[in-house]
Order: structure tokens, then C-alpha cells, then sequence
């Protein structure tokens, strides 16, 4: 499955892996963020509404 | 804007981080008036009077100012190794002033400390340094944040009778104060 | 009053659908140029065989690199003159994702330099030193803006400190290069250049396309983040005073 | 508007840099300090020590000027005369170039006058070379000095800004130590290199003072 080349490719698949990592990091931090900031606003806000209810 | 203020403030806010500190905040100061700021501790007075003063950016609204204003804050300005006869004659040389300093020092009861650095000050005599630089240069408007702290009873009545003189000559005070007064004002502003 | 949130609100709701557009696009570009790149396109005996692959990834990377800095500065540029709330959440958002890639383009150049020149870290490359530099900017950047106390000081600190930034870049580049061509000894490779064959010029240009529109993506989403977070500040702050 | 009070935050910071504890000892104890610990660390070989000798003196010149550069900003602050300063009507620019420029004065320029004893420590040949390299880390000094005020001044209201500063300042510093060391050197590039080197102080100069002022405004803020 994986491409053989004929030379370096532990250098090459390397280079990819540090990306895989990067990026992939880069994904979960956006994706963890954005979640918890969304769930947080929600809470707040049905907070609020739970205030003025009362 | 009211005609012959020396100060005009309208519809001043502010915030800090998502915290409104205050908002709608308007005030005109008249030649001869005198305003005292109040508020708990925290709500801004003394931002409000830096505000005025031009070295905060309110969020909104708008401040103008007929003529030069004095400033005087609970840190004076003065460096440690600075002696009162020091910081008067550079100040009078920025403003461009020619100032007799040690007539200026011996009227503000400085006489002894004149040449003493400032770290070694009470904070009593570090605040009359400060106060001596409202007479380096007649300017209409005074803004001062808390200006009876640490002043013994002569100080007091020292700046009350320069307030008063100052406001007869149609000059205006704002000063944020905290407990009582100390001095004969007009109006009140709560923040 | 205080009416800044109108435009945040409108960048969310545009953002609702261009987010995941661009995640599909970005996913498109990326894998087909990885496929390109790993097993279709032959290798390049003039770039040394095998490793001219690790291009596709560098070439993006440097490429990123570059903009996102740029887009940091003008960001700031248009916080500083029209305090635009908007653009300095994306000023704030660019900057990590902006070292990320930073951080790629050194260490593919790395790895591409070890078997091409026999060192992993090459100091007459100007190219390296470079972006090694924009990369302690990207995070001083970051460090101004966590020190400051509140989100107007950040901004402002950050948005001086961009655009200091942005005017040394050029300078630095400019140095840099004057300091590496003392030492021509080293072979620096020319990949780069519109002479290139076109079998790798449009794999390097897909995914170059694919990393921006994951860039762009990623930075929307930081935004969408950053707006939440500090609508829900702004609603706490409001529960407390009782408003 | 008129030049007095810029004259006078001259007059100040000058005055502060020399009450200052030590004056401009501790800038030059910290240069030379940090100078003759690396022939420690690197060896003696009189070859070696001569071609590095001038690029060391750039980095220690360059790191006393962010050691120094710490309390400018910071101190006022912190004691108010920031917000005076601020208040006389001159451009928050002109006041901040004023005191680095002082600054420079009590502290950089000192290092580069001691510059050739050093050199000579590093086994370089007396010559009228060392008066003229004695020149380059004046001028270079200058532009270290601007940019790492730069950071001083963002960072006057951070608690421990010191390495903040540093962060900030070292990327910015890279033009005129490699100017410098360029200037020094003797490679293809030596002649043009110390005009290189006194177009980046001019940009400092020219650039970094708004930059300085903005941050002041910010830090009174």
C-alpha cells in the first residue's frame, strides 16, 4: 500500500509525519476550542435565561 | 457644549476586558466650579479622570477642554533619586516656566526636605512636591485624584486655600475623592 | 453603544457555511496532491532522486509561512486605523496556526536537508534563517499578547508589535541573504522556478491551494471560537454586575 | 510646540541612568562580564579567539542593551512621570526617542568605547582597525538600542518583562548584528557592510520611535 521509493524513505515519510502531527494538532486544537467556547456561550446563556424566568 | 466651560465631558464609557466600568457618564465644569467625583472603590473614578485628562481612550463619547490642565495622581511623578528643588526646576523648564523655586519651595513648607532625593520623602512631602507644580503655571483646569492623602492638617488647609484661590481667579477643580471632601465644592458627580 | 458585536455576528453567520467549505476543498487539494506527490509523479534525479517528494509538503509550508505573517500585519494594520473588532480576532487567530506551519517549513526543510546536504540545520541557507526569525516573531507576538491583562491592551500591544514585525521582515531577509551569499560553498537547491516540469508544478500548486483553504479554515474556526469566548465573558460580566 | 520638553526627558533620563545605582558600570560590568566568559567556555586558541572576538562583543552588546532597556519604561510607570510626560503636548514619539537616545548615552555608548580593550583581550592585532570597529558598535548600538526599546516599551506594564523583552527585541536585532559582523569581518562584502550597517540604525531611528510612542500611550493607558 505504502509507495516504495528508492531512496530516503525514511527522511520523506518523515517529513510527512512531522505534517500529520502538526496539522493534525493545529485540527484538534481548532475543533476542541470551538466546541468548548460554543458549549460555554450556551451555558451562560441559559443561565441568563434562567435568571429572567425568575 | 455649554458656553465658557472649561471642560466638557459627554456621554463618556468605558470598558475593561467584557467589564462595562461605566457608561453615559457627562459633566461640564465652569470657570470658579469645583466637581467632585465619587464612586466606590473600583468604579472608576480615577479612570474617569485620566480619561478627561487625555491618557485613557474612552470607548465612547467625547471629551474637550478650553485651556491647559494640571494633573496630580497618587503616583507623583517624582524618581527616586529626584530632591523637590530638582523636580520643580525641571518641570518649570518643560513647561517653558521661569519660576523662583525656592520661594515656591519655602510657600509649599518644603524649605527643609528642598534638597533631600525623593526616596527618602515622607509621603506627606512627596505629595506637597507634587502640589507645587500647580504653581509652577497658571492653568485653567486642575485634575486631581485623591489630592488629601497623606497630608498633615497644614497641607490640608494649604491646598484648600490654594483651591479656593485658584477658583477665584476662575480657574476649575475636578478632583476624585474617596470619604470626606476636605474642601467646599458645587457639584457631585457619582460614577 | 458598544455596538462592535454587529459585525462579529455577521462574520459568524458567513462563516457558518465558508468553514466547512473550505474544509472539504482543503481535504480535496491536500490528499490529491499527497497522492500526486507520493506515488504518480516520478522522482526528480536532478533534485537529488527520491527526496525532492518531501517538496509538496515543504513548498506549502514556506508558501503559508510567508502569508500568514502578511496576513497577521495587514490584520493589525486595520485594527490599528479603523479598530475594526474583527480583524484583530483574526490577528490573534493567525498567529499560532501561523507559527504551526512555520514550525513545518523548518523541520521538512530540515529533513529535506539532512540527506541533500549532509546537515540538518544549514546556516547559509537564507531561506531557513529567514523563516526561523518570523518564527520567533510569530512567538513574540504571542507571548505580548498573553501578558497583557486585558483584550483592548492585547490588541493594541499586538497590533504595534505586528507591524514592527512586518517592517523588518524585509530588512532581515535582506541581511540574511547578504550574510548566506558570503558562503556559496553550500549547494542550495533550486526547486523552486516556473521552469520546473509540469508534472510537479501542478501537484505542488493543488496542494499549496489545499494548505491555504485548511489555513483559511483553521483560522475561521479560531475566530468563531474567539467571538464566542468573548461573548460569553461579556455575558458573565453582565450576570455579575446584574445588569 | 516647542523642543522643551523633549529636552528636559532628555535631561531626566540621563540623570536617572547615572543616579541609577552604579551608572554606567553595571551595563559595562555585565558586557565585559559576559565577554570573558566565553573564552572560558570555548578555549583559549589565540586563532579562535580572534575570529570570533568581534561577533561576541555584537551579542554581548546586544544583551546588555536589553538588561539595561528593562527598567526605562517600566520605572515610569510605575513612579507616574509617564503619565507627565505624556501630558506636556510634545509627541509620545519624540519623548520616547529622547530617553532611549539617553539611554544609548549612559549605556551603550560606554560599551563601545571599551570595545577595543576587549578585542585586544581577544587577541586581535592593535590596529587603527579596532577605532574603526569601535564606530560600528556605536552606530550598531543605536539601532540595539531603538528596537530594543520597542520591546521595553510594550512591555513596560508586564510584571518581569525582561524576557519578554528579549523575545521581542532579538529577531529585530539580526540586521544590524549580521551588518555588523559583515563590517568586521573580512569577506567579499566588508566595504559595503558598514554602510549597510548605518542605513539599518537610520531606519531604527527613523521607524522605532512611533512605534515607542504608540506603546507608551498604551502603557499609561
Amino acid at each position: 500500500m505504502l509507495s516504495v521509493f528508492e531512496s530516503n524513505s525514511t527522511f520523506i515519510w518523515a517529513s510527512y509525519a512531522v505534517g500529520l502531527v502538526l496539522i493534525g494538532g493545529a485540527i484538534a486544537t481548532a475543533w476542541f476550542k470551538s466546541r468548548n467556547a460554543k458549549a460555554e456561550l450556551i451555558r451562560i446563556e441559559a443561565r441568563i435565561q434562567d435568571q429572567k424566568r425568575r | 457644549m455649554s458656553v465658557g466651560s472649561l471642560l466638557y465631558g459627554n456621554n463618556i464609557g468605558i470598558m475593561r476586558g467584557e467589564r462595562v466600568l461605566f457608561r453615559d457618564v457627562s459633566l461640564s465644569l465652569s470657570p470658579g466650579e469645583a466637581i467632585v467625583l465619587r464612586g466606590a472603590n473600583g468604579a472608576g473614578k480615577t479612570t474617569l479622570l485620566r480619561i478627561l485628562a487625555g491618557l485613557t481612550q474612552a470607548e465612547t463619547g467625547e471629551v474637550s477642554k478650553q485651556g491647559a490642565h494640571h494633573w496630580i495622581a497618587h503616583r507623583e511623578g517624582l524618581k527616586p533619586h529626584e530632591t523637590p528643588a530638582d523636580h520643580l526646576r525641571l518641570w518649570a523648564r518643560a513647561w517653558g516656566q521661569t519660576v523662583e523655586v525656592r520661594q515656591l519651595l519655602a510657600d509649599m513648607g518644603l524649605s527643609k526636605p528642598a534638597d533631600v532625593p525623593a526616596k527618602y520623602l515622607s509621603a506627606g512631602q512627596r505629595r506637597r512636591t507634587a502640589l507645587a507644580r500647580l504653581r509652577l503655571e497658571d492653568r485653567p483646569i486642575w485634575l486631581l485624584d485623591e489630592p488629601f492623602t497623606a497630608l498633615d492638617a497644614d497641607g490640608k488647609s494649604l491646598l484648600q486655600a490654594m483651591i479656593s484661590n485658584h477658583r477665584t481667579q476662575g480657574g476649575g477643580v475636578i478632583a476624585a475623592i474617596h470619604g470626606e471632601a476636605g474642601f467646599e465644592f458645587d457639584t457631585q458627580v457619582e460614577i | 453603544m458598544f455596538s462592535w458585536f454587529a459585525n462579529p455576528h455577521r462574520f459568524v453567520k458567513l462563516s457558518d457555511w465558508l468553514v466547512p467549505a473550505c474544509y472539504v476543498l482543503a481535504a480535496v487539494g491536500i490528499l490529491w496532491g499527497l497522492w500526486q506527490g507520493l506515488w504518480i509523479v516520478p522522482k526528480d534525479d536532478y533534485q537529488g532522486g527520491d527526496i525532492m517528494r518531501v517538496m509538496f509538503i515543504h513548498v506549502p509550508a514556506a508558501w503559508l509561512a510567508m502569508a500568514s505573517y502578511l496576513g497577521m500585519a495587514v490584520m493589525s494594520f486595520v485594527w490599528f486605523i479603523w479598530r475594526h473588532e474583527v480583524a484583530d480576532i483574526a490577528a490573534k487567530a493567525i498567529a499560532p496556526l501561523g507559527a504551526t506551519w512555520t514550525a513545518l517549513c523548518l523541520a521538512t526543510g530540515a529533513i529535506w536537508g539532512k540527506p541533500t546536504w549532509g546537515t540538518w540545520w544549514q546556516w547559509d541557507d537564507a531561506r531557513m534563517m529567514s523563516v526561523l526569525f518570523m518564527f520567533f516573531l510569530f512567538l513574540g507576538y504571542m507571548a505580548l499578547r498573553a501578558a497583557m491583562d486585558t483584550r483592548q491592551k492585547a490588541a493594541r500591544a499586538g497590533a504595534i508589535l505586528a507591524m514592527v514585525g512586518a517592517l523588518n521582515v524585509p530588512l532581515i531577509k535582506f541581511s540574511v541573504d547578504l550574510f548566506t551569499s558570503l558562503h556559496q560553498d553550500a549547494s542550495v537547491i533550486t526547486a523552486e522556478g516556473p521552469k520546473m516540469a509540469a508534472v510537479y508544478l501542478w501537484p505542488l500548486l493543488i496542494s499549496s491551494f489545499g494548505h491555504t483553504l485548511l489555513f483559511a479554515a483553521l483560522v475561521m474556526t479560531f475566530m468563531r471560537a474567539e467571538i464566542w469566548t468573548r461573548r460569553a465573558a461579556q455575558l458573565r460580566a453582565r450576570l455579575m454586575t446584574g445588569d | 510646540m516647542s523642543g522643551a520638553p523633549i529636552l528636559s526627558a532628555f535631561r531626566q533620563a540621563l540623570g536617572e541612568a547615572w543616579a541609577g545605582g552604579a551608572g554606567a558600570l553595571l551595563p559595562l560590568g555585565f558586557f565585559a562580564g559576559t565577554t570573558v566568559l566565553v573564552p572560558l567556555g570555548v578555549g583559549t586558541e589565540p586563532a579562535t579567539l580572534r575570529a570570533i572576538g568581534p561577533g561576541i562583543l555584537w551579542v554581548s552588546l546586544a544583551l546588555s542593551s536589553l538588561v539595561t532597556l528593562e527598567r526605562v519604561f517600566q520605572a515610569d510607570t510605575e513612579d507616574g512621570a509617564l503619565d507627565l510626560w505624556l501630558q506636556t503636548g510634545a509627541p509620545a514619539a519624540a519623548i520616547a526617542a529622547a530617553k532611549t537616545f539617553a539611554h544609548w548615552l549612559t549605556a551603550g555608548l560606554p560599551l563601545a568605547l571599551l570595545s577595543p580593550m576587549l578585542l585586544l583581550m581577544f587577541q586581535a592585532r592593535a590596529s587603527g582597525a579596532l577605532l574603526e570597529n569601535m564606530g560600528l558598535y556605536a552606530i550598531g548600538g543605536i539601532a540595539f538600542y531603538f528596537w530594543g526599546g520597542v520591546g521595553a516599551a510594550l512591555s513596560a506594564t508586564v510584571r518581569r518583562g525582561g524576557l519578554l523583552i528579549s523575545l521581542i527585541a532579538l529577531p529585530l536585532y539580526v540586521p544590524t548584528a549580521i551588518f555588523g559582523a559583515l563590517a568586521m569581518g573580512d569577506g567579499p562584502s566588508s566595504a559595503s557592510a558598514p554602510l549597510f550597517l548605518a542605513a539599518t540604525t537610520l531606519f531604527a531611528l527613523a521607524a522605532a520611535p512611533f512605534a515607542m510612542g504608540a506603546a507608551l500611550r498604551l502603557a499609561a493607558d
